[in-house]
């Protein structure tokens, strides 16, 4: 049971962590590194709210062992909030109260960051499509939806990145 | 669970029923055994290793032959223990003779225990299923002497 | 079991020989899909795993009308590509965003039933399997590499290296049924591919999916069809068969009863988008 | 005088906001303590059987494992919930004692230094059980020679020496007898898991001043404490329950399943203990919204008016009855509707099977009721040819007019609340329902 150390990119800053063989990147996000945005609903890859970005793709950091992640770039929702106010995607949230409990928002806004990096003008049937595998149980979806096409809008307009 | 199916296998029964007492017999067709002994004239232990999407394991499987009307009927008692827990149960099986081929009638019932337990009902009735399918026709074939085919584990 | 080594290896041959030295207690997985769920909730308890997604296994090419697909190729690239549109359906219409980022082409040949949408338009497609061993590689057609359920012909000495498809010479269509729209197991899953010599039918292919132990070929339901010209009474006949034909299990998202109706229903609905042009036009 | 106002007719920031949008909100399972020891659950394989025996030898042999609970551990080993409501008899065993009665029951805590260690010490424990026959249909459960899911020897919960809830105004045959149509209905619903995203769980950790902080997600934070005190026989001020943010209940996180054992595996080791529900326990071990079989017989007139009611009801409560005698007594109270109906009876049953148990959601035991009671309202309006609207406007309760419980109406509302629904949906009504109200009823109209 020999641990192996494995390094990658979190954000802009490379980590580096001791682990046990196929810990997950979950495990490693919010054990190892604190980084508790990243949730944990089901470890089953059935409720999206652990999905991350690896190399700007969503993937569920509940099935992803780690060292499949070595030398790649890993984005979290840490890494996407800015030292002072927020993106675009979280306002968009905060203002259309995209949110109940807020244990899906990490997920569903890690999912509207990919898709928007992708698509910058997604119309909702695109979205809806894109949201599929984050499942949120108080808020509905409508809000979410309506959220992540105001933060297109936000984003197109150019202010991407800079604080409100 | 419950497992139960019928099969016709190309061989009269008193053939059958000696191929199912046989250790060579059964460890050339059980899928995935790899070892198998006798312990008495009526108990067999073996080794059986199962590869399925997302499960590994070897088991340790033990089987006796508790009733037995050859060549017409037999009750097993088994147990089955690895690492995803363990299956005990009892099956009974009939063989019938149809025109000098037998009809093989099987019915259990087990226990099962452990992680295997918490996989749906229908994964372990259909695995078992599955296996004793394919275990039934590599011993239709062994019987017709065609038995050189690589012998393929389920998965 | 608490894991005591896992794998990435870098090449085919790297990972034959691992398989080889750790023989059956070796858990291989590519996306990861199916196997980490049931690690994670101490299911599945393996001490040896290796994961496939450096073994250079993920290349997708066309030549001499086959269409060669790596077994890690991913079903986000499977839904990319444009060669066979009847694949990028089936993975569309498979998992999430990210579930398709991880899962890949080979691994949804070992997904049990409902899932395994990927497999019912390979069987459709008349695809083929390359298994490669300790002795070498061999071909097994789609049609016969299903032995039962969980079971397969891949032998306990080979891994599952790639997928074979003929550019389909008919029209193609797909129809997955679920519960939901989307990111859903599914209540049935039909596949079919039909040819045809000035609109009589020559050769059709109908793979049905989540209605037995494992994808299969509805051979009746097949024949109904050659020799018509896909009018509405050959459609009913096939359906008629399919229905009879296939052999539904009940799971948490249908029972038995309900997935047999649906089979019908299903396969008939996909039949007629191939009839009135909604459907496989042009491909 | 007038205060200005600073949120009434205002849209106010929610103070979570920036947290959940950001990340930043700290839920239970997001804690971790120093020499943090994980907690898992050995559960029963099958439905129903006697536990013979438990091998806890290799359990005990796994790299990692610290320790079992089992039963014998457990200072007050009955998991009551309504026992502080005085609900009797004490009936579900924290950890299992002889005999298990649903897949999934507790039966042995294993302790461990990580999570794979305390499942592979999980999968190595044997049991030794014998099956014994189940029962999964409320009305089966109820039919001589069913199997018996109770120690008390009864599949249903005794309501003062009754074994339904039962409710009696006027009499109900004799309104049978008047009416010139009598309509039935039988309505099935299934359970519904309340699927919190995040699932149930708890932190136990000892400090130094020989108390113990329970962080929990529990919707029920004294409630929990309370019986946590109970089952572990301790001073309820030795116990710290810090509860915070939920990740979704709707009920689900209702009652006091995790933090009892929790705590008492904190006691034993001195250690911070955690246990946290996996997705597949939260589906298939927590409680459920109960699956609900209503029959409803109804004695109508030819203008509409139901002069008779007869409604049976039963709840299948799984294999411990929890929250769900509560349940069925606001069940019976309600499923009547509010309706003005001079002959009523109900006859609800709390039943026990060997299904996992089930307990609150959102509304429970008025919802399913409601359900059933409106559609069957709209299969009486069928049957008389009136529309839906009409044969509820007809119907319902005005001030005065004496309830099923034989309560008078006071404040009644329906009327005016249905009038303004119409007038919401667009709706026409004519005239003569625009012009009812809820006073009292004149001697022209007949008291109800």
């Amino acid at each position: 049971m020999a641990s192996t150390i494995v390094t990658f990119e979190l954000g802009d800053r490379e980590v580096e962590v001791m682990v046990r063989p196929l810990t997950t990147l979950q495990a490693v996000l919010r054990g190892q590194l604190g980084a508790t945005a990243t949730k944990e609903g089901c470890r089953q890859g059935g409720c999206g709210s652990c999905t991350v970005l690896v190399d700007g793709a969503p993937v569920l950091s509940c099935l992803l062992p780690v060292e499949d992640v070595a030398g790649r770039r890993v984005t979290t929702l840490e890494t996407v909030t800015p030292s002072e106010g927020l993106h675009p995607i979280q306002q968009a949230f905060l203002d259309a109260n995209a949110y109940q409990c807020g244990y899906c928002t990490p997920g569903m806004v890690m999912l509207a960051k990919a898709l928007l990096d992708h698509d910058p003008d997604p119309g909702e049937e695109t979205i809806a499509q894109a949201l599929t595998g984050n499942v949120c149980r108080c808020t509905g979806y409508r809000p979410i939806i309506e959220a992540v096409g105001t933060a297109a809008d936000a984003l197109r307009d150019g202010d991407a990145g800079q604080p409100r | 669970m419950n497992v139960r199916g019928t099969r016709v296998l190309d061989a009269p029964r008193e053939v059958v029923f000696e191929a199912v007492c046989d250790p060579d017999t059964l460890l050339a067709v059980i899928p995935g055994c790899h070892s198998i002994e006798q312990v008495s004239a009526t108990e067999y232990r073996g080794q059986i290793s199962v590869r399925l999407p997302g499960v590994v394991g070897t088991y340790r499987t033990t089987v006796r032959l508790v009733d037995a009307d050859p060549p017409e009927r037999g009750v097993l008692d088994g147990e089955v223990v690895g690492p995803l827990g363990s299956i005990t149960g009892r099956a009974t099986f009939r063989l019938a003779e149809a025109d000098g081929r037998t009809v093989v009638e099987y019915d259990g019932q087990a226990v099962v225990d452990g992680p295997l337990a918490r996989l749906d009902g229908r994964f372990v009735e259909g695995l078992a299923g599955s296996l004793i399918g394919q275990g039934l026709a590599n011993l239709n074939a062994r019987l017709e002497g065609q038995h050189d085919a690589p012998k393929e584990t389920a998965r | 079991m608490t894991v005591r080594s896992y794998f990435l290896p870098p090449s085919l041959p790297e990972a034959l020989a691992l398989l080889e030295t750790h023989g059956p207690e070796l858990l291989v997985m590519a996306g990861g899909t199916v196997a980490m769920p049931l690690i994670n909730e101490g299911i599945s308890l393996p001490e040896v795993v290796m994961g496939l997604r450096r073994t250079g296994l993920d290349r997708i090419e066309q030549a001499d009308g086959t269409l060669r697909i790596g077994a890690t190729v991913t079903l986000t690239r499977l839904l990319e590509q444009r060669a066979v549109p009847l694949l990028a359906e089936a993975a569309r219409n498979t998992g999430s965003w990210a579930v398709r980022n991880m899962a890949t082409v080979g691994g949804n040949l070992f997904t049990p039933p409902p899932g395994g949408d990927v497999a019912v338009a390979l069987l459709a497609l008349d695809a083929s399997v390359t298994l490669a061993g300790s002795r070498g590689e061999r071909v097994v057609p789609m049609a016969d590499f299903f032995t039962g359920f969980l079971a397969t012909r891949l032998a306990a000495d080979e891994l599952l290296v790639g997928l074979s498809v003929p550019i389909p010479g008919g029209r193609t269509a797909f129809t997955k049924f679920g519960r939901k729209h989307a990111n859903t197991p599914a209540v049935v899953t039909v596949a079919v591919h039909v040819a045809g010599d000035a609109g009589t039918v020559t050769d059709a292919r109908i793979a049905l999916g989540a209605v037995g132990p494992h994808p299969v070929r509805a051979r009746r339901a097949e024949r109904a069809l050659v020799g018509t010209d896909l009018d509405a009474d050959a459609i009913a006949a096939a359906a008629a068969a399919a229905t009879d034909e296939c052999e539904p299990f009940t799971d948490a998202i249908a029972t038995d009863w309900y997935r047999r109706r649906m089979v019908g229903v299903i396969v008939a609905r996909t039949l007629e988008r191939l009839a009135d042009g909604t459907a496989g036009a042009g491909r | 005088m007038s205060a200005p106002l600073n949120v009434v007719g205002r849209s106010v920031d929610r103070s979570d906001g920036i947290g959940h949008v950001t990340g930043r909100t700290l839920y239970t399972g997001d804690r971790t303590f120093p020499g943090m020891l994980h907690l898992r659950m050995v559960r029963s394989p099958v439905h129903h059987a006697r536990l013979r025996g438990i091998d806890l030898s290799a359990a005990e042999r796994v790299p990692g494992f610290v320790r079992a609970l089992t039963a014998g551990d457990v200072p007050h080993n009955r998991y009551t919930i309504l026992s502080l409501i005085g609900v009797e008899p004490e009936e579900e065993f924290v950890l299992a004692e002889d005999r298990v009665r649903f897949k999934g029951e507790a039966i042995a805590a294993v302790l461990a230094e990580t999570e794979e260690a305390a499942l592979e010490a999980v999968s190595k424990v044997r049991l030794d059980l014998e099956e014994l026959p189940a029962v999964f249909d409320v009305e089966e459960a109820l039919r001589p020679g069913a199997p018996v899911v109770t120690h008390w020897g009864s599949n249903t919960f005794m309501y003062e020496g009754h074994p339904c809830r039962r409710v009696r105004l006027g009499d109900v045959e004799a309104g049978f007898a008047q009416a010139d149509h009598i309509v039935e209905g039988v309505y099935n619903t299934s359970p519904i898991e309340q699927a919190p995203i995040e699932t149930t769980g708890c932190i136990a950790v000892p400090e130094a001043n020989g108390r113990y902080t329970v962080y929990t997600n529990t919707q029920a934070l004294y409630f929990s404490l309370d019986n946590t005190a109970i089952i572990l026989q301790v001073p309820g001020n030795r116990l710290h329950f810090v509860g915070g943010t939920v990740g979704g209940g709707f009920g689900g996180k209702v009652d006091v399943i995790v933090e009892p054992i929790a705590t008492l595996a904190a006691m034993r080791t001195n250690r911070p203990v955690r246990y946290v529900y996996s997705r597949s326990e939260e589906m298939q071990v927590s409680s459920t919204r109960s699956a609900w079989r209503i029959y409803f017989k109804d004695g109508v007139m030819n203008d509409g008016r139901i002069i008779a009611r007869k409604v049976t009801s039963y709840a299948d409560s799984g294999a411990y009855s929890r929250q769900t005698p509560y349940s069925l007594t606001k069940h019976a109270a309600n499923v009547g509707g509010p309706y003005a109906i001079p002959n009523v009876s109900i006859d609800a049953y709390c039943v026990y099977t060997n299904r996992q148990p089930s307990s609150a959601m959102r509304g429970f035991g008025v919802t399913m009721g409601s359900f059933a009671l409106e559609v069957q309202m709209d299969k009486i309006a069928e049957v008389v040819g009136l529309d839906p609207w009409t044969i509820r406007f007809l119907n319902a309760y005005r001030n005065g007019d004496l309830k099923p419980h034989r309560k008078p109406a006071e404040d009644a509302t329906l009327i005016e609340t249905m009038q303004a629904a119409a007038a919401l949906v667009g709706h026409e009504l004519p005239a003569e329902l625009l012009a009812m109200t809820s006073a009292p009823r004149t001697d022209r109209e007949g008291g109800r």
